[in-house]
């Protein structure tokens, strides 16, 4: 018998059917995947089981007993333990802290730092991270705060654990410890739920699948008697090509040589070239430096030493304008704070980067706005009823695919693209990789960072593999392979 | 343009008496004099002023005056400069304006009427401070309002003028406590620290005068430290009691209002500054050439007649 | 202090020491300054100020602002000094309960528009400043209550005094310590710096936002209200406008304290801190002998100094992030 | 949907001034005249006209409480430099300098410094208005040259005060700049989120500190007005004024989180007060009382919307 039933869950927000009829089962001892495209309601679906959300209609059974869970603490105090995929990390608070908001270690009554201390070191030493449970969460890299709330999730002994593409923005090696813990919880007992849009994670960890489409639930089962075609056109209606939409590179004068560049405390000496129809591809684990790098590429940070050029001229990138002026476009990695304005609709996003170009002597047209939005949003397919909804509203992929294409409406000559498809699911990061492929034929280059081992070998021309801040490697696209590049960015 | 339409009908004269600001218990027994002024005259008060004594606010209270047309506008000015483009225009549009208390510079109203003369109040603040000084000797200062408060600097520049006349008392300091109780409290606290041989503390404004005597008794230099100035009786008869504030001085506000209603009254049906004004009960009000008339004597209050006059302002 | 407070305490550090480099500075100008007597009688004028800004620190921490804690110190004043006029038999104990529940009630006020109708702190606060002032005018007639109507008890109650500090003194050294273990140890407490410091976040982890700046507003509303009731007794005297525009003194004395205004940042430390350093300010500033005219200039330069040699104390990295 | 939610306030706004017109005009013979509104449109030009470059800087979000400190500031220097004879242009200029070079000192402490400017301009009120009675002392300032006073005294045509056509003009080209221009867009942008909108190649701090500048640049225009309509210049002047003015801005429905307002909410705020005070002060109602009613004013106006959003119903049909 399964140990968490929910049938025919509906859930609306406004005039958004996020979900129409989920079902789902999860059984102790084992792991579901649960996958969708992005907006399938995925997301939705765990915040009504941690109580974030009621649903409208539909049942919640937790070992054949019917429950409503009204409330998060309710959720826990159910044994149902939540990784959620927005980022729910305290930037005030320590990291310890962090780990225990909501259920703090006490002693009398009174909050018991030391208890917590220890445990929060405890469970970070199982997932091997390396910061300091004191350290305030807020001095922490975007993935090492992801990796805070996977802590908070195992914190507690729970009867039912849901982590919500909790790999998205994982390395390799963080991955393999994640799966380590997950394995031995499910073999205590615990059922997990797993969502991600990797569907060699979904095989490596999962036994079953549950497939979501449009907010309803369409089909679910043993990950064994099943394929990744199915699952995708499960998922999709539709199949969609697997391969890497990359085709043969023609490879140009370099447009950006970067040398000895360094920044005190984040990274040294670093030393590499992009050339004109090239996509250079930037692997290394969380907190490899590589974030920091592109920042100074882009003029957000200064360098300390070194020097940068592109098209043969040496330029000092002092500020962003300087950056955007020299043909630099940067897609950061944390696309809800720094990538987009999520209040804003999308034409309003799109507009952002070029001002200047849509209102040459400063009077603003709407229509222009509109126009040039509407062109983008057709090019890079985004899923939308018109440009003037608020970004916010969209799925994650959804909203990577604006970020992307405002930089793109803005022709630069070379595109940084930080963790580009993340959190974005099969048919979108198809869609990107083939706006980059393309972007590349036109003569200009990528440096794409990600932690996506298929990502970095499919779509990179040359592989730059970052540890601890320096160079550790650079594969040609034939000489890499996922082992040699694991090894460059992990070895001692 | 400024000729608006007259109001039709015949209507009681309507005088705009304006505070320098409201919930101060001086300007409310100038209203209540003011009252019996018009009670008797058949005219109809209308007494307001802004909420905290800026020129700006009362600039405020003004413009709704002159839009409502009232036949007078009595005014204690905030600032004596600030307020005159103001005036100016009521006194195109047909309104006496005269002030009262704190004075406006001559060119915004026809009269002023002075409680009492400046040199008067330095004078008798100087005699207070010689009587409560031992001997008639010894080190006095002063807590003032604000650095910006006209008839303060006034009162103080006579006080200066006053003080060669007792050689014994010699003015050591003069700090503004913004009339605010806190920082008055605090900078007297400090005057007493600075100098420790004070004999004296004076200061010219109700706020200032209780804060300060509140800071003298919590300091335990009851009987060492004499409090004096201008202030109310219902405010400091506590004081007088404990000995804190053995005398002090003030004129009575109720006749202010009575007699400044009187004179706006007066000048609102056609009466002239330049001849000699009755104030009925207080008989009569000469205006020198800068317009300027005095009541009087500023009256001493202390403990043989506070109790009688606590109660009525 | 643990690591993870490293930041925080840090910044309290440094201002410890511009607070004491102050002091030193004043001691020159003016020795008997640093005496102790003379300490004291400053942070028994420096108590009031403390009481309000930790109050006003718990809204900030959950991101609110209260704008009429010092309205809301007068109204509550008023009540209990016309409640004394009328029955002075009442003991100082139901007063400061009065002045507690009336200021707790109004900072409800404020809290629950805040939460229920979710509307803008700055716009409830600004809106209820105005409005309890009016009411004190209301209640009072515009009239003072003066010296000679309070009863003995009521006056006397602020000035008892134990090693040379008064009853002002003690309840801001109680109340910090109290607010200290509170805000580190209670469940509550912790909640407050979630909730501010990232409310969506704290939806998640099952804290109502909303609620603990409810809290945080009932709890400065009190603190203002027994204020009212130490600010009235203190003066002597009660009128409309007593302590008028003091609520940006408690503001400055948060921000200079190191209370940061985007919410879930604040120590008891610092901003006690920020109020001893106002008030030596204040309290020095007449006794160097500066011109009168020329102390608020002073003061101005002296916060800001404090505030930018703070601001530069934030650590180079990741500066992208705080660049807001 | 946005721009219904906020046209929804400025509608509200319109509706209270129609409600206070009728009111006022029924309750007070002397209300509908021109000459009287004419006098009433000095109660608010001055705060609106700063109101106009305040709204702006809230909504890239940051807030300037100085500015009535840089309004005595520019006061006192353009009492001084008329003390010397300086003539009337020269006055004008001084006044506005004066503003600008102190709004620039926030803009610096602002984006060079990294001071929150809540915190960096509440000392620099301190210090701006401590400057104003460094310099004056107790002294007043009134030697202004005659033709001085058209700026604050003078009529442009008919019963419209030159301060009123100021304004009106000023708040058109706020209106244009904020919502026609690609600065404006930007304004936005930084005031919703100021990561974002640097990554996007959006010079922030420029903009903070140009906003910054003409915000205290506004603040001299505006002591230009109070300065000649007073007629002289003490360091008191325009004491407490950065509340009424920052009140304003929020009434107008500009959001103190930043990135959302408009300026006809400002212009519609800026006139509800000023009228409310004037009707108030024709009935005869104490300052204070109407301060009663003002606080309440600001939070009914703040509340509708948001009950009306809470009411099922309401919510129903904005779905359908
Ligand atoms: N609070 C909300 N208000 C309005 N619409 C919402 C809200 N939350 C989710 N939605 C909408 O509901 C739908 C489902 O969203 P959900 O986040 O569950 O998708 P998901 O499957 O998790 O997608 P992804 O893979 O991108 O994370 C989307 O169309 C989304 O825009
Ligand atoms: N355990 C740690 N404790 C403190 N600081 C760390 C730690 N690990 C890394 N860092 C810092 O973070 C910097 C890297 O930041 P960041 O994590 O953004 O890099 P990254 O390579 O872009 O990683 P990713 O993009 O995968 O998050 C490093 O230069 C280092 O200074
Ligand atoms: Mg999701
Ligand atoms: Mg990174």
């Amino acid at each position: 018998m399964p140990f968490l039933t929910l049938s025919h869950i509906q859930k609306s927000f406004g005039g958004t059917r996020a979900l129409t009829d989920a079902n789902l089962s999860l059984h102790a001892g084992q792991v579901t995947a649960l996958i969708g495209e992005n907006g399938a309601g995925k997301s939705t679906l765990v915040k009504i089981l941690s109580g974030v959300h009621q649903p409208d209609a539909g049942e919640i059974q937790l070992e054949g007993q019917a429950v409503r869970i009204d409330h998060p603490e309710h959720a826990r105090e159910l044994g149902i333990s939540v990784v959620h995929q927005e980022s729910v990390v305290f930037d005030n608070l320590s990291v310890a802290e962090n780990m225990f908001v909501g259920d703090r270690p006490r002693e009398r009554g009174w909050v018991s730092w030391r208890t917590m201390r220890q445990r929060a070191a405890e469970v970070l030493k199982q997932l091997d991270a390396t910061f300091d449970p004191d350290a305030p969460a807020g001095s922490l890299s975007i993935a090492q705060k992801h990796v805070i709330q996977i802590a908070r999730g195992l914190t507690r002994r729970a009867r039912v654990l849901i982590m919500d593409e909790p790999t998205a923005s994982l390395a390799h090696r963080e991955v393999e410890e994640l799966f380590g813990l997950t394995r031995k919880l499910s073999a205590a007992g615990c059922s997990v739920l797993f969502i991600s849009h990797k569907f060699e994670e979904v095989f490596d960890i999962a036994n079953r699948y549950s497939v979501f489409r449009d907010g309803a639930s369409v089909g679910e089962g043993e990950l064994a008697a099943s394929s990744r075609d199915e699952l995708i056109r499960l998922m999709v209606g539709r199949p969609v090509e697997q391969l890497f939409p990359k085709t043969p590179p023609e490879l140009g004068e370099p447009l950006m040589r970067v040398e000895h560049l360094s920044r005190t405390g984040e990274f040294q000496d670093i030393s590499f070239d992009v050339r004109r129809g090239e996509i250079l591809g930037i692997y290394g684990l969380v907190g490899a430096g590589r974030t920091e790098l592109a920042q100074v590429l882009f003029g957000l940070e200064s360098a300390d030493s070194g020097s940068i050029e592109v098209c043969g001229r040496r330029v000092a990138v002092k500020s962003v304008q300087e950056a955007v002026r020299e043909g630099i476009a940067y897609v950061p990695e944390d696309r809800q704070t720094q990538g987009a304005i999520l209040p804003f609709s999308i034409a309003s996003n799109l507009a952002l980067p070029n001002l200047t170009a849509l209102a040459p002597r400063g009077w603003w047209s709407a229509q222009r706005e509109t126009q040039l939005a509407d062109e983008w949003v057709e090019t890079l397919k985004v899923k939308t009823a018109n440009t003037a909804t608020v970004v916010q509203d969209l799925s994650g992929g959804n909203q990577q695919k604006v970020v992307i294409a405002k930089w793109l409406a803005r022709k630069p000559k070379i595109l940084i693209l930080d963790e580009p498809t993340k959190g974005i699911d099969v048919g979108a990061k198809r869609a990107v990789h083939a706006v980059m492929d393309q972007f590349v034929h036109r003569g200009c280059a990528v440096i794409m960072i990600s932690s996506d081992l298929p990502e970095i070998l499919g779509m990179s021309d040359r592989i730059l593999v970052m540890r601890r801040g320096r160079v550790r490697a650079l594969f040609t696209r034939e000489e890499a392979t996922s082992e040699a590049v694991i090894r460059a960015a992990t070895d001692a | 343009a400024d000729k608006a339409p007259e109001p039709q009908g015949e209507q009681p004269i309507r005088i705009g008496l304006v505070a320098k600001s409201l919930g101060n218990g001086f300007f409310d027994a100038v209203h209540k004099g003011a009252d019996e002024a018009a009670g008797a005259l058949g005219a109809q008060v209308i007494f307001t002023g802004p909420t905290t004594p800026t020129a700006e606010g009362q600039i405020e209270v003004l413009n709704a005056l002159i839009a409502q047309r009232v036949d007078a506008i009595a005014v204690s000015a905030n600032d004596p400069d600030a307020l005159v483009p103001t005036l100016k225009r009521a006194m195109q549009r047909g309104i006496e304006v005269i002030s009262y208390d704190s004075a406006v510079a001559p060119e915004g109203r026809i009269a002023h009427l002075a409680p009492s003369s400046d040199e008067l109040i330095g004078q008798t603040v100087a005699q207070l401070a010689a009587e409560l000084a031992p001997n008639g000797a010894g080190k006095i200062a002063v807590v003032s309002a604000t650095p910006t408060s006209t008839n303060q600097n006034a009162w103080l520049a006579e006080l200066r003028k006053a003080l060669p006349q007792y050689p014994g008392l010699s003015l050591v300091s003069v700090v503004y406590g913004d009339d605010v109780s806190d920082k008055s409290y605090r900078e007297t606290v400090a005057l007493v620290k600075q100098h420790p041989d004070l004999n004296v503390v004076i200061s010219l404004s109700s706020v200032g005068l209780v804060a300060a005597a509140k800071a003298i008794e919590d300091q335990g230099l009851g009987g060492k430290v004499h409090v004096t100035g201008l202030g109310l009786p219902s405010e400091l008869a506590g004081y007088v009691r404990n000995g804190i504030v053995p005398k002090f001085a003030i004129w009575n506000p109720i006749d202010l209002g009575y007699a400044a209603t009187q004179i706006a009254v007066r000048l609102a049906r056609g009466e002239s500054a330049q001849q000699p004004v009755s104030m009925e009960r207080l008989g009569t009000v000469t205006f020198d050439t800068s317009g300027i008339g005095a009541m009087g004597k500023p009256f001493i209050y202390d403990a043989s007649n506070v109790a009688e006059f606590e109660k009525v302002f | 202090m643990n690591a993870s407070l490293s930041a925080a305490s840090r910044r309290d550090l440094v201002f410890g020491i511009l607070t004491v480099a102050l002091l030193a500075a004043v001691s020159v100008a003016f020795p008997s300054f640093a005496s102790p007597a003379n300490l004291a009688d400053v942070l028994n004028d420096t108590s009031i100020l403390i009481l309000l800004a930790l109050g006003q620190m718990l809204v900030i921490v959950t991101r609110g602002i209260d704008l009429s804690v010092a309205a809301n110190l007068a109204l509550s004043g008023m009540i209990v000094a016309l409640l004394n006029r009328s029955f002075p038999a009442i003991g100082v104990l139901p007063i400061i309960c009065i002045a507690a529940l009336s200021g707790g009630v109004l900072g409800a006020f404020n809290g629950l528009l805040v939460w229920k109708l979710r509307l803008p702190p700055i716009v409830v606060t600004l809106g209820t400043m105005s409005i309890y002032r009016g009411v004190i005018y209301l209640l009072s007639q515009g009239a003072w209550v003066n010296e000679n109507e309070m009863s003995r008890e009521f006056l006397r109650f602020v000035r008892w005094d134990f090693v040379e500090l008064t009853t002002l003194s003690w309840l801001a050294i109680v109340v910090a310590l109290l607010g200290f273990i509170a805000l580190r140890y209670s469940g509550a407490g912790r909640d407050m710096y979630a909730a501010g410091g990232n409310p969506t976040a704290a939806q998640y982890c099952g804290i109502d936002p909303g609620r603990m700046q409810f809290i945080a507003y009932v709890i400065s509303g009190a603190l203002a209200g027994v204020c009212g009731y130490l600010w009235v007794a203190r003066f002597a005297v009660a009128y409309t406008d007593i302590a008028l525009g003091f609520e940006l003194q408690v503001i400055a004395a948060c921000l200079i304290g190191g209370v940061a205004i985007a919410g879930g940042v604040g120590s008891v430390f610092g901003v006690v801190l920020g109020c001893l350093f106002i008030g030596i300010i204040r309290n020095a500033l007449p006794l160097v002998g500066i011109s009168a005219f020329w102390q608020m200039f002073i003061n101005g330069l002296v916060i800001l100094a404090a505030v930018l040699l703070s601001a530069r104390q934030r650590e180079r990295k990741r500066s992208i992030l705080e660049a807001v | 949907m946005n721009a219904a939610r906020w046209l929804r306030w400025e509608s509200m706004l319109a509706a209270v001034l129609i409600v206070e017109f009728v009111f006022f005009a029924s309750t007070s013979p002397y209300f509908l005249d021109v000459w009287t509104l004419s006098d009433a449109s000095f109660n608010f030009t001055e705060r609106a006209i700063v109101a106009l470059p305040l709204a702006l800087l809230i909504i890239a979000g940051e807030i300037d409480i100085s500015v009535a400190a840089i309004m005595a500031l520019a006061s006192v220097a353009m009492g001084l430099a008329a003390a010397h004879g300086v003539d009337t242009p020269a006055l004008v200029a001084i006044g506005m300098g004066t503003g600008l070079v102190a709004g620039a000192i926030n803009g610096a402490l602002v984006t060079i410094g990294r001071v929150p400017s809540i915190v960096a301009t509440i000392g620099t009120m301190t210090l701006f208005r401590g400057g104003a009675y460094a310099v004056l002392g107790d002294r007043v300032l009134k030697e202004y040259p005659a033709s001085f006073a058209v700026f604050g005294q003078g009529y442009a045509f008919g019963p419209i005060s030159l301060e009123l056509l100021t304004f009106g003009l000023l708040a058109i080209a706020f209106a244009l700049v904020l919502h026609y221009t690609r600065w404006g867009r930007a304004i936005f942008a930084i005031g919703a989120n100021p990561i974002a909108s640097r990554c996007s190649g959006i010079a922030v701090d420029r903009y903070k500190f140009v906003l910054f500048s003409i915000t205290g640049l506004f603040s001299g225009l505006a002591a230009v007005m109070l300065t000649s309509r007073l007629g002289s210049t003490r360091p008191s002047i325009a004491q407490g004024w950065e509340l009424e003015i920052i009140s304003m801005v929020i009434l107008g429905g500009v959001s103190v989180w930043g990135g959302k307002g408009t300026i006809l909410g400002v212009v519609l705020a800026a006139i509800v007060l000023g009228l409310v005070n004037f009707g108030l002060g024709l009935l005869n109602i104490p300052g204070i009382v109407m301060s009663i009613i003002v606080g309440a004013l600001l939070i009914t106006v703040v509340a509708i919307p948001a009950i009306a959003e809470r009411w099922p119903q309401a919510r129903l049909r904005k779905t359908s």
